[in-house]
């Protein structure tokens, strides 16, 4: 990794360059799972994002200590706790919201996403940079699931957050919030994020103030 | 009790589908669907470790977690996981050829989220001994039909002038998106509903 | 001595197929002028405008996502086949804007995506429906029942994204009377047409006349609307014989609903079929006994297009395994990559 | 200090597991109390919307000596709830029920009136079915009112166009099939409890104020778990 | 339809191409007068080329031996008239490029006598002899591969023929020669087959005819005077039914296993004008110095069966039938269906030219390529039983080596793939160019 490290720059890859689900292809299933509506995307975004920040913290601060043989076991009882305690938290206090998330805020734990951060990054910087690095990472996990949350829940239920949008005649497109709907518009998303990055490959051009594609 | 094994087994198959109606596997779904023979074998790795799975949780849940339920998901983890490469190494003394043909799968899958779904998914919804097995089946079979049906198409889809910014993962996210599509067929089937 | 003209130098053979594509799709197009005529004649000009609107924006998508140079790709005629298949395939006081949507899914997503004709992996005018159905499932499942060549309905007129008024009348499709009621109508009049249901599928005289055009001009292979529908008539004739008073008979499975209109001009699809004559005949046999178990033990009254999807969906496996055994060989030892 | 490298590895995941299983736990008992009253009170707002009258609610076990309240221990397998008006008084029960809709399982609650055998109200607690099509089941007030004066009486049915018997609902038009599985799911929940509930008057009482314990759903197994019971997602 | 004609003995699959005979089907073979130089390129055969044995400016007689063969598989080459070698130098062959070829100006005032000599006592020669002597005589297959047919006669230690099945199918549109020499000359042929029946010992020989020269089968059998150890076989009418492999799983319903011959099952299959070229060196001494070339096509002002000396240049060949039409574009050597076209008409016939044809623009305008659309056509067309889209598509992709997966090493190229498909894709070019970089790959 030629480039320096900074919280800054650690922070603005996972938005865009390294976006863990529009390039990186990361945590599929609860982008998938869950984003019939913005505002579930959100607080999807929002636990996971709280689980990677809490575990990249802890495991780049104990990572001297955890042997290698049993660091993979330590990251998963590590995560895995975090999981419980979002868990549990939701449970508590936004109890319709942990009932539309469903199985899938406990299935957190074996989001590719996090033990990915864990091994790839806080398991070698310190703490600093490992939670800026989640924290971004966490913000475009969280970007990208309310981007396909909102165009699902826009185009399927005419709304945007619960806000109607286009008065009480629109005929909604059901399929937008079916499973088939899900797979699609993540197809399209993709599709017209390698539009972006080939024009902007094409042009030169930046986008986000981050550093230079590859 | 026929009709309701036939019921779980076809909803975990077909109607229900882990992969193409919750969502659950994707990343192997995407990542290891290029070659059909790998779809396959992956497809009977997930299984083997689903009946594997199904078994753990009924036995943890029967017998160790009745009194904390709270740390289901740090056991069920856990528990799956070494169970896997218990089996997995039993596996390679008594059944070499088996191992070979599934062996590299499994690190990959033991502790995936359909795996962990389907623990979940069981305990959630009640299901006992028998019944958890059939869905670990259906579950399992249905993982290997997506896996083996996306796997043929996206092998046709190399001999195909696919627009340059669509190959790889767009394409893949529009096969499945149609797949899923067509599974919308079996809606109901065989739950009495009809 | 002879003077030398210029000499074209090509290779072998020198022989002009007699069949072109664009001649077969033409074909199509022909085959479907009786089930035109008849939802015209049935359901009126509220049915044309579904039909040309699908097509309309079928061919304006293929014109403006194939690839350059534009409208060549036109000449083939398979866009305008898509859009009037699938415009044959809804309901007749469907909203238009629904209808050119589908167009534009059924080629997008259908048919562009993949490279354009030919390297579709599933039927696109099915692709267009299919996603039409699980976006407006209400719309789609509208049926109202046939109302003379002048009809227009109000559900065509429904602006763009939003909801159509409902039409006054609505009826309910032979199979949706099966599959709740039990009551399984009679047979003349599904042969004959004039009963609710989409637009291209409910004169089964009309299909057939298509089916022998596109027979007599070989234009498909008939391996595949024959599998599919001795399957469907196979399986349903078993099922009423053992239990007559829960399954209907095969003649009424045979005549009702979309089975014949997808076997004859869907099923038949060969780009999204299997290439050898094995494979047809399991791809036909497969799609039937889906729409039977759809049909009899499904949640939906109607499963041709899902059947069909699914089966196109398996088509790449049936062709490696049904790969014609090349002469010579004991068995088909092929292919090759493993 | 260095330790043998097994005991190193023994010693860092038990340190590991402890905290983990520390932070599990306290977390368990911080939230608690919270989760435990949302899901009373979910409970009992479905309860007491099915029982229109209903102020207070308990849970009716089924054992050995009949229906009894779970309040006092009563043991057993199946359950439902009884609803009680302000003055104490027996309004009727509300029997949960689940069954296999369009696309997954529906649960739902109903209030049953044991006094003039109809069905007071119905809830779906939990559905998969389509958005815009099955969801009508619980969204659209036509058809939810259709279960406030229902009679059991040959038994519920379901009916295409409009029902005029006191014992027809009319099936949701492009939702036929989730209709039909609301009516058979109430169908084969009546048969199950209609012969096993005592009629009004003799309906266990409700007990004193003093004696009342927080109904958990579920009951003894009940309490919050990771994943939840709470459906499956979408 | 397919499952029929199995049953009527023929092969499976094949394709109907229209056949277009009518214009020389009935036309006697009429002796073409000889060109001023000819032209007779070293290779004109399977196998190694031929070794000149004359010098420019030696004088050579009609049907004396100028080139010696190049090795077993190879064959010698006769002069075609008396005169005058005037270059041994690279000339237009017809497969494209310049090749070594001999040219022989005639000498004008010569009176052109055929070779003659008594005929050769041919059962009292050893194997090895009876090939040497057939080598001699500069045979070859004349059913369109330019086989030596010595080849053929030597057979290995220890391999037994039980059947000697003579070609005279004639499958390719628009030529007659094989059909026309069938009725001419039958006992020629069947004097050929005896002679190869003797020398292989054969009990059975079979000649298979398809059912569009009812007037041949008439010929053979009349002149056959009801001897029976020869049976002629009315074939269906069906291309390729000539490709030997096909000929014998029509007629016998056996099939030449991959990559064997027909020699493994016993057989030897030989064309007709093959067996009419055997009798007439072996009994009257007159080694293959001319052939019998069908000329037709819409771009001929006088279709006609011609008996052509070889390496006549095609230009000679086409003037005496009135040359071209003013259309005429395309000129092949050999059937529609395998011919080779040709860019110059200065090049020769040659001992495989069994066709001249010429096409005008209509017929040589490329029909426009689509993409394919997987309708089977090819399936169901391919003798061969293959799978010619998925070869054409994996050769579209360049993905040369898995096309042997799909058993590309069996296509024999006969084209019925790329004549049925409707998307007009050249597959069997695109087969050719996937078999020959193949071949590079390996060697
Ligand atoms: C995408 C899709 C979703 C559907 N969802 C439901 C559903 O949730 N509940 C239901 O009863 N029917 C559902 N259907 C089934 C059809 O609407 C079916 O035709 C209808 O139930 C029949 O009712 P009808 O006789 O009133 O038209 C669905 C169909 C499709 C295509
Ligand atoms: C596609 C194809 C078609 C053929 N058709 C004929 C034919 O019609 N007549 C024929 O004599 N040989 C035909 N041949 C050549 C035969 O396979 C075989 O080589 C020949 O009959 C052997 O006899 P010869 O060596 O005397 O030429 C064809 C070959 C191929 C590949
Ligand atoms: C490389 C090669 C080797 C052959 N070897 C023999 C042989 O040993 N004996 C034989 O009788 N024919 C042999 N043949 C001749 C074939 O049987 C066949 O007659 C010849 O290839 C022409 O067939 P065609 O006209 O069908 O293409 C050989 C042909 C080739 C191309
Ligand atoms: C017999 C026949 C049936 C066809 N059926 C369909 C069809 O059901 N849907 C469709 O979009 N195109 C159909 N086509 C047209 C064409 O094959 C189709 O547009 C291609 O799938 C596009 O690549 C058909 C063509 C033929 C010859
Ligand atoms: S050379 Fe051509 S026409 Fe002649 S027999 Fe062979 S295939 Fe038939
Ligand atoms: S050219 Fe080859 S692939 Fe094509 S039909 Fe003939 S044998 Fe088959
Ligand atoms: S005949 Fe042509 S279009 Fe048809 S399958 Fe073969 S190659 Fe494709
Ligand atoms: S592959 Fe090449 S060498 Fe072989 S027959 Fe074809 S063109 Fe000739
Ligand atoms: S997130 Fe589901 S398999 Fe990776």
């Amino acid at each position: 990794m030629p480039d320096p490290i900074t919280p800054s720059a650690e922070l603005l890859k996972g938005l865009w360059r390294e976006n863990p689900v529009f390039v990186q292809v990361l945590g599929m299933c609860p982008a998938l799972a869950v984003t019939n509506s913005a505002v579930n995307g959100l607080a999807m975004g929002l636990a996971t994002t709280f689980v990677v920040v809490m575990s990249s913290l802890l495991v780049s601060s104990v990572r001297r200590w955890v042997p290698k043989q049993v660091r993979i076991s330590t990251y998963i009882l590590i995560i895995a706790t975090f999981v419980t305690v979002a868990d549990f938290a939701l449970q508590a206090w936004t109890p319709a919201l942990h009932r539309e998330l469903g199985a899938f805020v406990a299935l957190i734990v074996v989001n590719c996403l996090i033990l990915g951060r864990q091994e790839a990054f806080a398991s070698r910087h310190s703490v600093v940079p490992a939670v800026a690095d989640a924290a971004g990472m966490g913000a475009g996990f969280t970007l990208a699931l309310v981007m396909l949350g909102s165009v699902r829940e826009v185009l399927g239920m005419g709304s945007w957050f619960g806000l109607s949008l286009f008065g009480p005649r629109f005929e909604p497109w059901v399929v937008m919030i079916l499973p088939p709907g899900g797979f699609l518009m993540m197809g399209v998303l993709l599709l017209l994020f390698a539009c972006v990055a080939d024009a902007r490959r094409r042009a030169g051009g930046r986008l986000y103030g981050g550093r230079e594609a590859a | 009790m026929s009709g309701e094994l036939l019921a779980i087994f076809v909803g975990a198959l077909l109607i229900n589908n882990f992969t193409l109606a919750y969502f659950l596997g994707l990343c192997p779904f995407f990542g290891v669907s290029a070659r059909l023979t790998t779809a396959f074998r992956l497809g009977l790795a997930n299984v083997f470790v689903m009946l594997i799975t199904s078994l753990a949780a009924w036995g943890l849940e029967t017998f160790v977690l009745v009194h904390a339920p709270y740390l289901r998901l740090i056991t069920y983890i856990v528990v799956i996981a070494s169970t896997v490469q218990f089996v997995e190494m039993l596996l390679k003394k008594a059944a070499p050829a088996l191992f070979r043909a599934l062996g590299i799968f499994l690190p990959l899958i033991t502790t995936n989220c359909a795996i962990l779904a389907l623990a979940l998914f069981q305990t959630s919804r009640g299901y006992g001994l028998l019944q958890g097995l059939v869905f670990a089946l259906g579950a399992g079979g249905g993982l290997t039909l997506a896996l083996v049906l996306m796997a043929g198409l996206r092998e046709e889809t190399e001999l195909s002038e696919v627009p340059s910014l669509l190959r790889g993962t767009a394409m893949s996210f529009f096969i499945a998106g149609v797949l899923s599509l067509a599974f919308m067929g079996f809606a109901g089937l065989f739950s009495g509903s009809g | 001595m002879s003077e030398t003209p210029r000499l074209v130098v090509q290779p072998a053979p020198f022989l002009r197929p007699q069949v072109t594509t664009p001649r077969i799709m033409g074909d199509v197009l022909l085959a479907l002028l009786p089930c035109l005529g008849v939802a015209g004649w049935l359901f009126g000009i509220g049915a044309l405008l579904v039909v040309a609107a699908a097509t309309v924006a079928a061919v304006a998508t293929e014109w403006a996502l194939a690839p350059a140079p534009r409208g060549r790709s036109l000449a083939d005629g398979s866009a305008a086949v898509t859009g009037i298949l699938l415009g044959l395939t809804l309901p007749p006081s469907f909203p238009l804007w629904m209808a050119a949507l589908g167009g534009f899914v059924a080629i997008a997503l259908g048919k562009a995506a993949w490279g354009g004709l030919g390297h579709n992996l599933f039927n696109p005018a099915l692709v267009g429906r299919a996603f039409l159905q699980a976006a407006f499932p209400i719309a789609i499942t509208t049926w109202v029942p046939p109302s003379g060549p002048l009809a227009l309905y109000r559900g065509n007129l429904a602006l763009p994204l939003m909801q159509s008024a409902p039409d006054a009348v609505t009826a309910a499709s032979p199979l949706n009377l099966m599959k709740f009621q039990g009551d399984t109508g009679d047979l003349g009049s599904l042969f004959l047409g004039g009963i609710p249901g989409s637009l291209g599928e409910t004169s089964a005289l009309a299909i057939l006349a298509g089916g022998l055009w596109l027979l007599a001009r070989r234009a498909f292979d008939w391996r595949l609307p024959a599998g599919m529908l001795l399957a469907v008539a196979a399986l349903s004739a078993l099922l009423h014989g053992v239990a007559p008073e829960r399954y209907p008979s095969a003649a009424f499975m045979l005549l009702s609903g979309g089975l014949l209109f997808g076997a004859v001009f869907m099923a038949s699809d060969p780009v999204t079929s299997p290439t050898s004559p094995l494979g047809a005949w399991i791809f036909g046999a497969g799609a039937g006994v889906l729409v039977v178990l759809i049909r009899l033990w499904g949640g939906l009254p109607e499963g041709v297009m899902y059947a069909i999807l699914l089966m196109n969906a398996a088509t790449p496996l049936l062709d490696r395994v049904t790969q014609p055994r090349a002469f010579g060989h004991r068995r088909w030892q092929g292919s090759a990559r493993a | 200090m260095r330790l043998p490298e097994t005991a190193r590895l023994v010693l860092t995941l038990g340190i590991a597991g402890t905290l983990s299983g520390v932070t599990i736990v306290s977390t368990y008992r911080l939230t608690l109390p919270r989760i435990q009253a949302n899901q009373a009170a979910a409970l009992e707002r479905a309860v007491l919307e099915v029982l229109p009258g209903g102020t207070s609610m308990q849970r009716l076990v089924w054992g050995e000596h009949g229906l009894a309240p779970a309040a006092t221990g009563a043991e057993g397998g199946d359950s439902v709830y009884g609803g009680y008006d302000a003055a104490g008084g027996f309004v009727g029960y509300a029997i949960p029920a689940a069954g296999a809709g369009f696309q997954d399982t529906i649960r739902l609650i109903y209030g049953y009136d044991p006094g003039r055998r109809r069905i007071v109200g119905m809830e779906v607690l939990e559905s998969r079915e389509t958005p815009g099509l099955g969801d009508r089941i619980f969204k659209d007030p036509e058809f939810v009112a259709e279960f406030r004066d229902l009679a059991v009486e040959p038994r519920v049915a379901l009916v295409k166009g409009h029902g005029e018997g006191p014992n027809e609902v009319d099936a949701i038009t492009g939702a036929t099939i989730s209709s039909q599985a609301v009516v058979r799911i109430l169908g084969q929940a009546n048969e199950a409890w209609l012969p096993r509930l005592p009629p009004a008057a003799e309906a266990p009482p409700l007990p004193p104020p003093q004696e009342r314990r927080p109904v958990h759903p579920g009951g003894e197994r009940g309490g919050p778990v990771p994943g939840g019971r709470a459906g499956e997602g979408r | 339809m397919s499952l029929l004609a199995g049953a009527a003995g023929s092969f499976r699959h094949g394709v109907h191409p229209a056949e277009h005979k009518e214009s020389t089907a009935h036309l006697p073979v009429e002796r073409m007068p000889f060109a001023g130089r000819f032209v007779l390129p070293l290779a004109q055969h399977l196998g190694a080329p031929a070794r000149p044995v004359v010098q420019p400016g030696d004088r050579v007689a009609r049907g004396q031996r100028i080139a010696e063969p190049g090795g077993f598989v190879s064959t010698a080459i006769h002069s075609p008239v008396t005169g005058q070698v005037v270059a041994i130098a690279p000339r237009p062959h017809p497969q494209g490029r310049l090749a070594e070829a001999i040219e022989i100006a005639v000498d004008p005032f010569d009176l052109q006598r055929p070779p003659r000599r008594p005929p050769l006592a041919w059962r009292e020669l050893t194997d090895d002899a009876f090939a040497a002597a057939v080598q001699e005589g500069g045979l070859v297959g004349m059913g369109g591969a330019a086989f030596p047919t010595h080849v053929k006669y030597r057979l290995p230690e220890g391999r037994r023929v039980h059947t000697l099945v003579i070609n005279g199918c004639e499958c390719e549109p628009y030529l007659t020669c094989d059909h026309r020499l069938m009725v001419e000359r039958p006992e020629a042929v069947l004097r050929g087959a005896a002679i190869a029946a003797a020398r292989l010992g054969v009990e059975t020989t079979v000649i298979g005819v398809e059912a569009n020269k009812p007037d041949a089968v008439t010929a053979l059998r009349a002149a056959l005077d009801g001897r029976g150890d020869v049976r002629v076989a009315p074939l269906a009418v069906k291309y390729p039914q000539g490709a030997e492999k096909m000929l014998v799983r029509a007629l016998f319903h056996q099939e030449v296993p991959s990559g064997k011959l027909p020699l493994d099952l016993g057989y030897v299959v030989n064309n007709v004008a093959t067996m009419a070229a055997l009798a007439d060196w072996l009994e009257r001494g007159q080694p293959l110095i001319e052939r019998v070339v069908t000329v037709a096509g819409p771009g001929v002002r006088r279709p006609a069966n011609l008996l052509v000396p070889l390496g006549t240049p095609v230009r000679a060949v086409l003037d005496h039938c009135g040359g071209l039409t003013a259309d005429a574009c395309e000129v092949v050597l050999g059937g529609p269906m395998m011919g080779t076209p040709i860019a110059s008409l200065d090049v020769p016939v040659l001992k495989g030219t069994s066709g001249i044809l010429a096409f005008t623009a209509a017929e040589a305008q490329q029909p426009s390529e689509y993409t394919c659309i997987r309708c089977g056509r090819c399936v169901e067309a391919c003798p061969q039983l293959l799978n010619p889209s998925r070869l054409g598509r994996l050769a579209r992709a360049g993905r040369y080596e898995e096309m042997e997966g799909y058993f590309v090493a069996d296509c024999v190229e006969c084209g019925s793939c790329s004549f049925a498909c409707p998307s007009g894709i050249p597959i069997v070019q695109l087969i050719r160019v996937a078999k020959a970089a193949l071949r590079e790959r390996k060697a």
